[in-house]
């Protein structure tokens, strides 16, 4: 079992989760972080352009079964990738490596917890 | 005080005349500090709706709109009270041209020729300008809910100065100028005190139009979409119950028995709409909402606002109640039909102003009926109704057909819906650059 | 304009017998459009404390309970608008009945009797009714602020109604009905000039009774609970005092000296108050908090409400600065005593009343005195003190047994404490369906 | 009524030497229940801009700093209130002591001596008192935005204590006081209906030559700093727009014609300068933005209000167009050069209040210049452009010394920048021991 | 060692964390997240149930000892459960891997630093 | 390739962050959360002292390549501690194993996308 995060600008978070059910992947979490990273984006105080340091993006956790990480990580590239063209700032996928999984109704453990 | 006396008298039995005959008089007119205080306040407390409208809207959409939706009431702020002043005035009350179709004096260009007029009310023309400047305001951006989160800026600011030069103002004139024709229909008139018919019918009406114009909201309604901040709505309802006294009371232009009346009558409907809407969802939903206790707010202020004049606190009470009830089913059946009225501007505005304009017939004050039966023998409930109904329907037709055509035209030229980009980044980020909530993120 | 002076010293002389003879007229009186002006623009503004209680209130509970919080204020609105016109102005200023438990008059029932009325303050009656009504909303939303975060919906309605009824009503009549006894008491009467005993002290004390019948919070005190939003509180608080103008200065029923006189102690008592506050927390925590500020001016607004017509400026300051001290003792005996009066309404109302009412005393005008003495030879700061310190324990005794009945009746029938579920949930999800800040969570 | 109509008269003449002869009265006047009512709403919505600035400059700094900011505005109240009742009114108003450096009369201590009188102008003393106190509170808490988010609380305490009495007071003295000797200029002296000069040249100028003293924030520029909540900075924004009416119209003393041109000027201007300000922002940077609107209103604000009460709607357009249009110049000049004027209180207030200042005499009404060629033959509008700018320079030259002076004490005392701790850590947790916002973290 | 992130109903924070205490784990650190799963939230909107399609939930996470792994999860599983009923939506715990840890007061590193 | 999780101080983010600049590592994520530690912070409460449960503090996402793990804790130790003094609650730093990271925009994958 894998854990994939995900950092996506906040607003493709609509795209990518739905790309994510399409492709079977229906259980997530989603969080609220800001990144820094080589992405600019600009905002407007006062009549001056201002590069904010963080940038606000969306930070979707993603415990899948080995079998399915590529399928997840495909979804998601393809997602925020139809919709960017290539701009800076489009975000990471990490995977790490998940040793258990519990699912709280149940007890039920390991990938069919999932 | 004699003349105090006499001139609340005459506001008596210009109430439901409203505006009428205040143009009239020859000789010069003292000033009435008194009823100016309370127009000077009713003005400043119209303008607080505007505020309180941003809040309410803004935070029923989601985050990354709540910015973009309250620069809707923000910049009707300007881009009305600069028409307004520039020719807005002379449209709604200057005399009849074309026909009747609105108004127009030279001397109101500019506001220039009314620097030191008085009023036969005794209060200056100015600040019966200013305060009529906010309801043209408030109109439009009423409309701005129906099509929330998916207007672009540039469009809507074409879009309200097109819809108030030609949609308010001739609407404006004909209900209330002295040489309107709906201000003339009938024995007395169509009774709209505050604005039913011209603010609320029109604005809802519109509203709808648009919204079906423009189309649903990219994934409506497959995705709910969740308010940001149901507090900030809930304040900025408070904030529009206040406001409204200003919007009632005000629309009496005086300060004495009439305005009193309106007050009352506005407390004891909106307390009687939140009411009831709850006591509806916890019939239906078995929870009674928050969201659910201001709409009905609403409801009830809406529908009184063409009645606050002629009816009485029990008139109120049924008139708020019923009221209620038409926007609650109306909301349903616009889930069931799947439009995309955003904020329900026409579920709330467009129906609470018909159920306010078309009820009030049977609560109207009787010695109201009985001058009306003075001038025109024979009047009736029934009589008025016809009235009532008619002006109504004047008012839906007119903004339908209006709205749909300057959608039409702005459509084809500047452009109106939001881009595809701009709807899903919100239009915090993509018409303004910036966001509402930097708290939320760490920066 | 002779009229208008001589009005005006008949209102400086009604001044502390307030609403007294306002409905003895007999001849017609004429509008004083300016009082009027004053009297709607304070209606107003009483009803903005309404939401700014609500962002006071909502903005100390946890981010669970904000909407529930919230809605204590606003069906406060709702349900007590509509009682008071149904039957509470009637029982509050009718004549006695029931050997003057309360009032009724059949003419004030849905206010039909008084559309027409004019007071012999010049003002119409409905404006005299509409302000009061703000006052009966008030009260028991302050209450909630001692059993907020653990009552349930339901409960909660069936309570404020019931006390608005039982307590508000009677209270309201015995201290400002012409022939009710406490405004009868000694040679000119208790002295509450807008409320201290019939607003403050009955809402303090039922909150305090509330709080101990229901029981703490469930993990009150061990688990420390956060304020959702101090920044929404400290806009709350901004708009009670821009409201309590209205709530004193209006209570002069007039616009003239002693509406100045009410203002300028208002404004001079919170201002004292606040920076008491701040000043006790900087010696005694080493650092002044926002919350302390604005529970500063709670604490000096609350106490200049009764006094507010009789103290000059440097007894406001007084006043103002000696409720702090003893609200901030409250509190912290509170601490130690391990009450759950969540938002301190018995602290801040409860104790800010009765100083205000006590203390007042001392400060009274001379004017006033020498004419008391008038009225009842020798009279003397000792035997008012006796009269204050009366009427404060009869409110006390009154609310606090009248409280304790409701809530054992509704404990009883339709509950009044929260289920457990619904406190660990939140009543906003609980109760209403809803989430307040939906921004705070990606959606 | 004809009295009425007399005061009325007197008082359009009256309206532009503001507050002049008001104390002259020698025979007792009657109060005029209309005006009074008027001030007394005023009153109260210039006290509802100090939470409306709270807003606005509360929502423009970082999360960690927003109850410190909030809290300049609120103590503000506190402290200026009761200095202001203890002596503030009577170095403002009094009679010329020191060579005219500021006014005295012992009768104002406490505002003992005005307990039952009645202006000239039919309005409560203490009206105009507790007015004119809310003038002394804005002042200060404007400049806060110059140095927010870096300033020790305890030194703004005593910043703003010390600021009051030794520059508001003279300066308001000087300009308004019937013997100030800015008020005696050429023929009608210099024009200043609501504080232009008095408040806001005086706060902007005060702001930057405190922004300059304290130095920048840490890490400002290369940091930029993120508003953390740009919708309460719009609220603020509506609130302020709505109190500018108490505070301009207010100005007017009365309730009649003259406060009625007030009115219409600020409304006017406030739209004329939000809409430039989005067109400028909207050329030069292709996005409109919130927080570009609402300066737009202010620049608007600030700029008519020194000329409110001798321009017509024509005026007030051009003013508040050219005040947005030098405003975000001057911005846009700030940024190059550096300063960290937090917020701009200087490149809003400053800027703006001096542009009005200068602009208005381009637009005096002619009736004024026509009366004031009656006091000093042949005066025009060069000449009156002469005293302008020379009450603008004396304005400029007295507050940025004085101000750099108290500052320059403070230093070497209490302290007045925040530690570098406290500036890290966040004002709120520094100094408040508390946190603005509790539902955005769990807890 | 382990890091135990644990995803639960925002409304059963206090009971978990109580729970967490009386088991001997003290350190936690917790974000709000949303989440997307088997489990529906109703909310009503004027008039009209609706079921969001994120679900507010409370995120914890939670460095353990090895040995302390399953103290973690039985404590988190049972304060749940116990209020729950198996009511669907209880959410999930993940364990990963967790190769260091430093305390950043003192420098401490490893086991002795949880 | 690891990932460093830290927890620290809410208003250490600033420094904490300029350090990790200055010794190369520029990509992070920040997430708000609140803990439970060693720590007291106070707040003030209407007169009265209160020790809130859970202290708000900064939670940083690093990834980084094997070599960057050291670096980047010491940077952040001595950001941390430098302003400190060793007082209670500086936070933690949490090390986990990363198998894989993919940048979107051009997804590139491994120690190049980090
Ligand atoms: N090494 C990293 N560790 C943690 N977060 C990262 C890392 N690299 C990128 N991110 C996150 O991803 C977001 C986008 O990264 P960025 O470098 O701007 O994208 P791109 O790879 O397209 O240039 C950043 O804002 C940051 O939140
Ligand atoms: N595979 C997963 N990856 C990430 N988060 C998950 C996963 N499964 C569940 N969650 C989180 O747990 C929460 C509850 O899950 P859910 O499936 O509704 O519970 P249950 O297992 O009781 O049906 C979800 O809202 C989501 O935040
Ligand atoms: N074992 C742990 N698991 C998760 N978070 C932890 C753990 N230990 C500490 N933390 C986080 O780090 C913060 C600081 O920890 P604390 O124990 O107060 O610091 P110190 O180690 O200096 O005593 C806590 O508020 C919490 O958020």
């Amino acid at each position: 079992m894998k854990l994939v995060v995900a950092i996506i600008r906040e607003n493709q978070l609509d795209q990518v989760r739905e790309a994510l059910i399409q492709a079977g992947i229906e259980r997530i979490t989603v969080s609220y972080g800001s990144g820094h990273g080589r992405s600019k984006s600009e905002e407007i105080y006062r009549g001056q352009k201002v590069v904010p340091n963080l940038i606000p993006n969306a930070r979707l956790e993603i415990a899948v079964n080995d079998a399915f990480v590529d399928i997840t990580c495909d979804a998601i590239i393809n997602a925020t990738q139809a919709n960017d063209g290539g701009l800076i700032g489009s975000g990471k996928i990490f995977v790490m490596p998940l040793e258990e999984c519990i699912r709280l109704r149940t007890g039920e453990r390991g990938s069919e917890a999932i | 005080m004699k003349t105090a006396l006499r001139s609340t008298l005459l506001l008596c039995v210009l109430l439901l005349i409203p505006f009428a005959g205040l143009f009239a008089a020859d000789a010069p007119v003292a000033t009435d500090s008194g009823a100016t205080a309370w127009m000077l306040t009713s003005t400043a407390l119209v303008l607080l709706m505007v505020p309180g409208l941003a809040m309410f809207y803004g935070g029923l959409v989601r985050t990354k709109n709540v910015l973009g939706t309250m620069m809707h009431s923000f910049t009707a702020m300007g881009i009305m009270t600069v028409l307004w002043v520039v020719c807005g005035y002379s449209m709604a009350f200057g005399q009849n041209v074309l026909g009747g179709w609105f108004g127009w004096s030279n001397d109101y260009f500019l506001l220039q020729g009314i620097d030191t007029n008085i009023m036969s009310a005794g209060i200056p023309e100015y600040v019966f300008s200013m305060f009529q400047a906010k309801f043209a305001i408030i109109a439009p951006a009423l409309i701005a809910g129906a099509f929330a989160e998916r207007v672009s800026f540039k469009g809507y600011c074409f879009f309200i100065a097109l819809w108030g030069l030609l949609i308010y103002n001739p609407l404006c004139h004909w209900v209330w100028a002295s040489d309107g024709f709906l201000f003339n229909l009938g024995a007395k008139g169509a009774i709209d005190f505050a604005g039913g018919t011209v603010v609320h019918i029109s604005a809802g009406v519109s509203g709808l139009v648009a919204a079906i114009y423009l189309g649903a909201r990219k994934s409506y309604p497959h995705l709910p979409m969740r308010p940001n901040n149901l507090v900030m709505t809930l304040i900025g309802a408070g904030l529009l119950w206040v406001g409204w006294f200003g919007f009632n009371a005000g629309s009496s232009i005086s300060s004495g028995l009439s305005t009193a009346q309106a007050l009352t009558a506005t407390q004891v409907a909106a307390a009687a709409g939140a009411l009831m809407w709850v006591i509806l969802e916890g019939l239906h939903q078995g929870k009674a909402t928050a969201l659910g206790f201001v709409s009905g707010i609403l409801a009830g202020l809406v529908a009184i606002t063409p009645a606050a004049g002629v009816v009485q606190p029990a008139g109120a009470l049924a008139i708020g109640t019923l009221a209620t009830v038409f926007c609650y089913l109306a909301i349903l059946l616009k889930n069931k039909l799947g439009f995309d009225d955003t904020l329900d501007a026409f579920g709330i505005h467009g129906i609470g102003g018909i159920a306010g304009a078309i009820f009030l017939t049977f609560f109207i004050r009787e010695s109201w009926m009985a001058e009306a039966a003075g001038v025109a023998e024979g009047w009736n409930t029934m009589k008025q109704l016809g009235v009532q109904v008619m002006a109504v329907l004047i008012a839906i037709a007119y903004s339908a057909v209006g709205t749909w055509a300057i959608l039409f035209v702005l459509n084809k030229t500047v452009g109106i819906r939001s881009s595809e980009e701009g709807e899903m980044k919100g239009l915090d980020s993509y018409y303004h650059g910036e966001r509402g909530y930097g708290m939320i993120n760490p920066s």
